[in-house]
């Protein structure tokens, strides 16, 4: 064990922690929404954050993008690839709810038949992109690690004075990114007529759809804005990181919903106070030991929050979206 | 504590026997049973109960009434390990019970059904009622499993054919057999107690309203209560019907069991009960016996206010 | 009701008679088929390992290899089939592989297992059945030091080795001091870390382990940034190699970069891309000549240069066929001739000791640079023993 | 599919075999038996074509027989937690890994464990602990697991459950390859002792080549668990747990203590699951981490579900298909996981109830299905 690292470059860690939890709390915007509509775990939208990444790898190819182009040229690139991945990531999220869960929603079927499905779908779109694409368009698809070229180059923007911290352009938008995303989904369930609706499902949708809320179009709205979030992930995932990955999602998709349920799923500001925590505590732990053992400290503590808050650190509640 | 022995199957043939499901009793009737002392029960800033005080004494049937929220569930939620007291505490036979967990007050004596009925639906009505057997039964899981402890059978319980019957003669009967055996009969007789064992092989779900306030009732006898408590059984019974469940009512306490009615219709409460409480905005406002309490001006004040809906 | 019972008799007989008919039309299909027997060469050899999955694509080049030396086999007497058996590289998947093979008298050899833990896995069963095996790529050290098998040869040195060549070309070749050296905490790459920090010793700066799956290595990187090393040794696979570099060099650590034979493969470039530039990895794997015949014959045979191993499944599958050659008939007796063999291989000159390892002044071992996202040889490594 | 399906559900083979004469329930029981025993030999054409060695590639015929039933094992255990109690553990593979772990670490010469144990008391090399007593070990540390994960976690509702008993298997694994010193790390330990039994042709009675003689030792222990577990099922303890999966609430009030039968299902399904581990580890005759990973767990879920949660009949056909299938047809390579989970959307979707439901969900699936279709025709 080694505090000594940890401690002399707390601030280092804890905003290297803030940027891999802002993806993390990204992915699990899609997990929480869906589950406080619909009291669902979905297991494929793992694979929606998957097939952002594609989607980006595939916008940059059609575009010609590589490193080293003009500031106009990567403005334009990345704003197109982020509109593609919302876009395919919305689309996948509302297949898969077309696919495998709404048929199963007409049948009245139990949670557990849900679960299923989502497994079944996660693996039907890994395969997808592992095997089936492979097989008929060769590579990129297929089951190795793919590098995605970085648009944007990693630069070091400015120091946080007194620290003497140093901190990029691609950390910064992922951070940017993330809670400005988080702040307009946040507003649009408060503030808007359809995201008034979404809550009212959420508390009760017997009421709800009592009251003239059209519950089918609700989950269909769930299932696009979790989507939508999903693919804002995907584009801040592959600035970051460059690389996707025909199973990229399942990592971060158990890390994403242990995120939600941290900071109490069904509820969006806690996907972000859980994604960050999460983040934090796991390159903290990867400093006082090594990065094997960072699993074994999230689910640690994840079970005592659970422990001392059954339902999160801020409690379920996407109809109240209280903090 | 009624000490449930496993009854011997040697009146198999005797079906309408009530003296086979009523329960030993082991204190004097009248004494103090359960009481209610002095107990409020707050949510947040609403106050549910304040400051109520009653007693149930063996044997009586007790009638506990007052308009829509007025606290007649919640005082029962209290008293069911449902809800714990904010203050005040309630004593049953002179055990302090408020806080304990609801399987715990089940087995202390105090079974309850629910104003909105709450089996469990697709389990058979005979099944339902053999959960509520159950409580009393000691098999633990490891005895389910292994069947290790025997019990030397009597005649009546020995199988007929050969080779199990001398097993059973050498080996003894599992306590779990006799147990299922002994809860399937006693389930039966109760649902013939009352009144819907033509039925009993039916998916609860699928039994008609009247059956199911019916099975709801056998369910809580089967857990051999000191006191049931019955919250509305009345809810939704047209006048015959309402008849016959006075008639239940009172056969229950014949069978050894100190009965609390929940009710809204004036006339059943005033015909069944021996003594009423009447609570009104969480306030104990009378007590008394029926003839007392429909005299009492601020009951008919309280009842004058909201027109009787269950009638 | 009685006739209810009369319906379930006649079901029952139906079924028993159903049953007693179908049993007079034996056949003898599946099943453990008849070896063979006498002088009636017909045979085949096995070959094992992860032939899908993230990791093929340094096993199929191998099995590719292999059956190339099979097309290429003069000899009219013997009917030899190499028959392909994918394990993923998981050995639960493995064992009822092996006990298949093992069960099957008409194999005579296995090529593999292609990875260790498959090998640690299965080896018991082919010495069970005396199935002679030769794994192009297993490295493990217990395989043959620690808990030898008669029936297990390798044509690869085995982690300590490659661990001391490794350290040797980090201090020698790369004239490093202070190496930090991560591993993916699996059973590859611990092990051969390991070995590397052993023989570095205080030339090794830092330790640290990731894991697999793992994308975001920014812990392992601010260890790196306070450690200052002069080199970088990573022990695990492509899938996160890719990512860690790419992170490494986005860090502004611009010093080598060294692999073992987990990054061999045509995928390390695809994978890593511009970064990857000029970053190494080792391989007990010979080069293989770009104008060589075999290289030729391997372009034209499955489209594309010889990938990890290529050589070494050539050579495993020529000294089952050698035996074949020199009268060889039954498991025992091949079994006898690999234990002999001595000859020249594509890879090396192949010889096994007792314990089954090609004896170490017969190793090659070399360092690729990954020039343009190919992987081109640059050293051969000999640490002295 | 679903003409298939509508065909089969004519037959009403359940209400049919309830029916049926207890003489031809207990002859046709005795025969499927004598059957599963005598399948590895199978050879009678056309039945012989459900062997998986039919093809060159394919693999032996009784070692996956023996991976089925032990899968089924998993899944009867897996059953009682998620079938009859209604809790979802998703974490399952911890305790199967546990199992095979304790007979490993506990009965192979060259763990970790037992080489401290030689040391310490002076034993010689190849002392270990015998394998029958790594069978209670084995059970003692997967109940033992099983208990100190759902102590505190079983009041927490469902989904929370969920996730925290997939971090449960996941630390599992994790551990045992992070401790070195304790589990011999990412490498595994090799030897892991193989029951006890006569020498023959101068190999042990279980040995790695005579798979079938693996294969009927795990079908016994199958028999005798499916057993036990039928014993619950129809028993205060099986009541117990459906009432608390109708009305957790309503239960206690009757008396059912809620917290400790959850706790007896996740025991019972913890040690059951340790046993199925425990045979694989030692048919295996090594053990590591890697082949516990979380998949395994989400596979035995889909096992039970698919089968038809709470039957045990239907976890054994669906255990039986998804591990079977995916071996039987070999030849489609790479294809199997794309087809497998085709497979599972498709069955859920058309059949959510299961393969062969416990006839209590169909209808409980049944009644919410009107309810679904009365809500639709409300809005």
């Amino acid at each position: 064990m080694d505090f000594d690292a940890l401690i002399n470059g707390l601030d280092r860690h804890t905003l290297d922690g803030i940027t891999r939890g802002s993806i993390y709390a990204l992915v699990a915007l899609g997990y929480t929404m869906v589950y406080g509509v619909m009291k669902l775990i979905n297991f494929a939208h793992s694979e929606v954050f998957m097939v952002g990444t594609w989607t980006v790898l595939g916008t940059y190819t059609v575009l010609g993008a590589t490193a080293g182009m003009g500031v106009g040229m990567v403005i334009a690139a990345t704003l197109l690839a982020l509109l593609a991945a919302m876009l395919a990531s919305a689309g996948t999220a509302l297949a898969v709810e077309r696919i495998a869960y709404r048929p199963l929603r007409k049948k009245g079927a139990p949670p557990l038949i849900f679960l299923i499905t989502g497994i079944g779908c996660s693996l039907v779109l890994v395969e997808t992109f592992g095997q089936v694409l492979r097989a008929f368009f060769g590579p990129p698809f297929g089951r190795v690690t793919v590098n995605i070229p970085s648009v944007i180059e990693t630069k070091v923007v400015f120091t946080i004075p007194g620290i003497d911290l140093p901190v990029t352009n691609t950390r910064l938008l992922i951070i940017i990114g993330a809670i400005v995303m988080m702040i307009a989904l946040d507003t649009f369930v408060n503030k808007s007529r359809l995201g008034r609706g979404v809550r009212a499902v959420a508390q009760d949708p017997d009421t709800a759809s009592l009251m003239g809320v059209n519950q089918e179009r609700v989950i269909m709205l769930v299932f696009v804005l979790g989507g939508a979030m999903a693919g804002v992930a995907a584009l801040l995932f592959t600035i970051q990181y460059d690389i996707t990955k025909f199973d990229i999602g399942f990592i971060i998709g158990i890390k994403a919903f242990t995120a939600a349920v941290l900071g109490g799923i069904g509820n969006l500001r806690g996907a972000l106070v859980g994604g960050l925590l999460l983040g934090v505590v796991e390159v903290y732990a990867s400093q006082i030991w090594d990065s094997s053992w960072t699993d074994v400290t999230a689910f640690i503590v994840l079970v005592l929050v659970l422990m001392f808050r059954p339902t999160g650190l801020l409690g379920e509640s996407l109809g109240k979206a209280r903090a | 504590m009624p000490e449930h022995e496993i009854v011997g199957a040697e009146e198999l043939k005797d079906t309408s026997d009530h003296d086979k499901i009523a329960i030993e009793t082991s204190g004097a009737v009248g004494e103090v049973l359960l009481e209610v002392d002095h107990v409020t029960l707050r949510f947040g800033g609403v106050v549910a109960l304040n400051d109520v005080n009653f007693d149930i004494r063996r044997g009586e049937i007790l009638g506990l009434i007052g308009p829509n929220g007025a606290g007649k569930t919640t005082c029962f939620n209290a008293m069911t390990g449902v809800y714990t007291p904010t203050e005040g505490t309630i004593r049953f036979k002179d055990q302090e019970i408020a806080g304990t967990k609801p399987h715990r007050i089940n087995h202390l004596g105090i079974a309850r059904t629910f104003q909105n009925i709450r089996l469990f639906p697709e389990m058979s009505a005979l099944e339902n009622v053999m959960v509520g057997c159950d409580a009393r039964h000691k098999t633990s899981v490891l005895g389910v499993l292994f069947r290790a402890y025997r019990v030397r059978p009597s005649e009546g319980e020995l199988p007929k054919s050969g080779i199990r019957r001398s097993f059973a003669k050498v080996f003894g009967i599992s306590r779990h057999t006799l147990e299922e055996r002994a809860g399937r009969r006693r389930s039966m007789e109760l649902l013939r107690f009352v009144g819907i064992a033509d039925r009993a092989h039916e998916v609860a779900r699928n039994l008609p309203y009247g059956y199911q306030r019916r099975l709801e009732i056998a369910r809580a006898l089967a857990t051999e209560p000191e006191l049931i408590c019955l919250d509305e059984p009345a809810a939704g019974f047209n006048p015959a019907e309402k008849e016959d469940l006075m008639g239940l009512i009172r056969r229950i306490r014949d069978l050894g069991h100190t009965v609390l009615v929940i009710e809204h219709d004036m006339k059943l409460v005033l015909g069944v009960t021996d003594r009423i409480v009447v609570l009104e905005f969480g306030q104990k406002i009378a007590e008394g016996t029926p003839e007392e309490v429909a005299r009492n001006p601020k009951v008919i004040a309280a009842y004058l206010g909201e027109p009787d809906d269950a009638a | 009701m009685i006739r209810s019972s009369k319906t379930w008799q006649a079901v029952a007989f139906t079924a028993v008679a159903g049953l007693a008919l179908s049993a007079c039309g034996t056949t003898d299909t599946g099943g453990g088929s008849d070896g063979g027997g006498g002088d009636d060469c017909t045979f085949k050899i096995g070959a094992m390992g992860a032939l899908s999955g993230a990791n093929a694509s340094i096993v199929i080049p191998s099995v590719d290899g292999a059956e190339l030396a099979l097309d290429q086999w003069d000899n009219d007497e013997c009917d030899v089939t190499l028959e392909r058996f994918d394990t993923e590289g998981d050995p639960a998947k493995a064992t009822p592989v092996a006990t298949q093979i093992a069960g099957d008298e008409s194999f005579i050899g296995v090529i593999g297992g292609a990875f260790s833990g498959e090998t640690r896995a299965t080896k018991s069963i082919y010495q069970d059945g005396g199935v002679p095996m030769i794994s192009q790529s297993a490295t493990a050290t217990d395989l043959t030091q620690e808990d030898p098998v008669e029936v297990f040869h390798r044509l690869v040195p085995y982690d300590d080795y490659q661990g001391a060549a490794i350290a040797k070309y980090l201090t020698d070749e790369v004239g490093a001091s202070k190496v930090f050296v991560v591993d993916n905490s699996e059973a590859y790459g611990e092990p051969l870390a390991d070995r590397v920090e052993e023989t570095l010793g205080d030339a090794m700066v830092q330790r640290d382990k990731t894991q697999v799956g793992q994308t975001d290595f920014a812990p392992t990187i601010s260890k790196m940034e306070s450690a200052k090393p002069d080199a970088i040794f990573y022990g695990g696979y492509i899938a996160e190699a890719a990512p860690l570099l790419k992170q490494i060099r986005d860090a502004g650590i611009d010093v080598p970069f060294v692999g073992g034979d987990g990054l061999y493969g045509a995928d390390f470039g695809k994978a890593v891309g511009d970064a990857g530039e000029g970053a190494v990895v080792m391989c007990p794997c010979a080069p293989i000549e770009a104008d060589s015949t075999f290289a030729a014959d391997f372009e034209e045979a499955y489209g594309g240069a010889p990938g990890a191993y290529a050589a070494e499944g050539y050579d495993a599958m020529s000294v089952f066929l050698a035996a074949l050659d020199d009268g060889a008939r039954t498991r025992e007796d091949v079994l006898a001739f690999v234990n002999d063999y001595q000859g020249e291989g594509l890879s090396k000159d192949i010889a096994f000791d007792d314990n089954g390892d090609v004896p170490a002044e017969q190793v090659s071992y070399w360092a690729y640079k990954n020039e343009g996202g190919t992987l081109t040889p640059e050293v051969e490594v000999k640490p002295e023993s | 599919m679903s003409q298939i399906l509508d065909s089969y559900r004519g037959l009403q083979l359940g209400n049919r075999w309830d029916r049926a004469p207890k003489w031809f329930r207990t002859v046709a029981l005795l025969l499927v038996v004598a059957f599963a025993f005598y399948l590895p030999f199978l050879n009678i054409l056309p039945f012989a074509y459900i062997r998986t060695d039919l093809n060159p590639t394919g693999s032996d015929w009784a070692s996956v027989l023996f991976l089925i039933v032990v899968y089924m094992i998993a899944a009867v255990g897996l059953n009682v937690v998620i079938g009859f109690a209604g809790l979802l553990d998703l974490g399952y593979v911890g305790f199967y890994a546990l199992g095979a772990y304790s007979v490993a670490l506990f009965g192979s010469p060259s763990s970790p464990v037992v080489q401290a144990l030689q040391s310490r008391f002076d034993l010689s090399e190849e002392w270990a602990v015998p394998f029958v007593m790594c069978i209670p070990i084995a059970i003692a540390m997967s109940l033992t697991a099983g208990v100190i994960l759902g102590a505190p976690t079983l009041r927490l509702r469902g989904d929370y459950l969920a996730i925290v008993t997939l971090g449960f298997g996941e630390i599992i694994r994790i551990t045992a390859r992070n401790l070195d010193n304790v589990t011999g790390g990412a490498a595994g330990i090799t030897q892991v002792p193989v029951p006890p039994g006569p020498e023959i042709d101068g190999r042990s009675f279980f040995n790695t080549i005579d798979a079938e003689r693996w294969y009927w030792l795990a079908l016994v222990i199958l028999i005798l668990i499916v057993w036990l577990a039928s014993r619950l099922e129809h028993s205060r303890v099986g009541r117990a747990w459906l009432a608390i999966r109708e009305d957790e609430d309503a239960a206690a009030v009757m008396g059912v203590a809620g917290f400790k039968f959850k706790l007896w299902a996740f025991a019972i399904g913890a040690s059951v699951g340790g046993l199925a581990g425990l045979l694989f580890g030692s048919k295996q005759q090594y053990v590591e981490p890697n082949a516990f990973m979380l998949n395994l767990s989400f596979l035995f879920v889909a096992m039970v579900v698919i089968g038809g949660s709470g039957n045990i009949v239907g976890v054994l056909v669906g255990a039986f298909l998804l591990t079977y299938l995916p071996e039987r047809f070999r030849e489609l390579q790479e294809w199997r996981p794309f087809a497998f989970g085709l497979a599972l959307v498709l069955v859920m979707v058309l059949r959510p109830q299961g393969l062969v439901p416990s006839r209590r969900r169909a209808a409980e699936i049944e009644d919410r299905r009107h309810e679904a279709e009365e809500a639709a025709a409300d809005a």
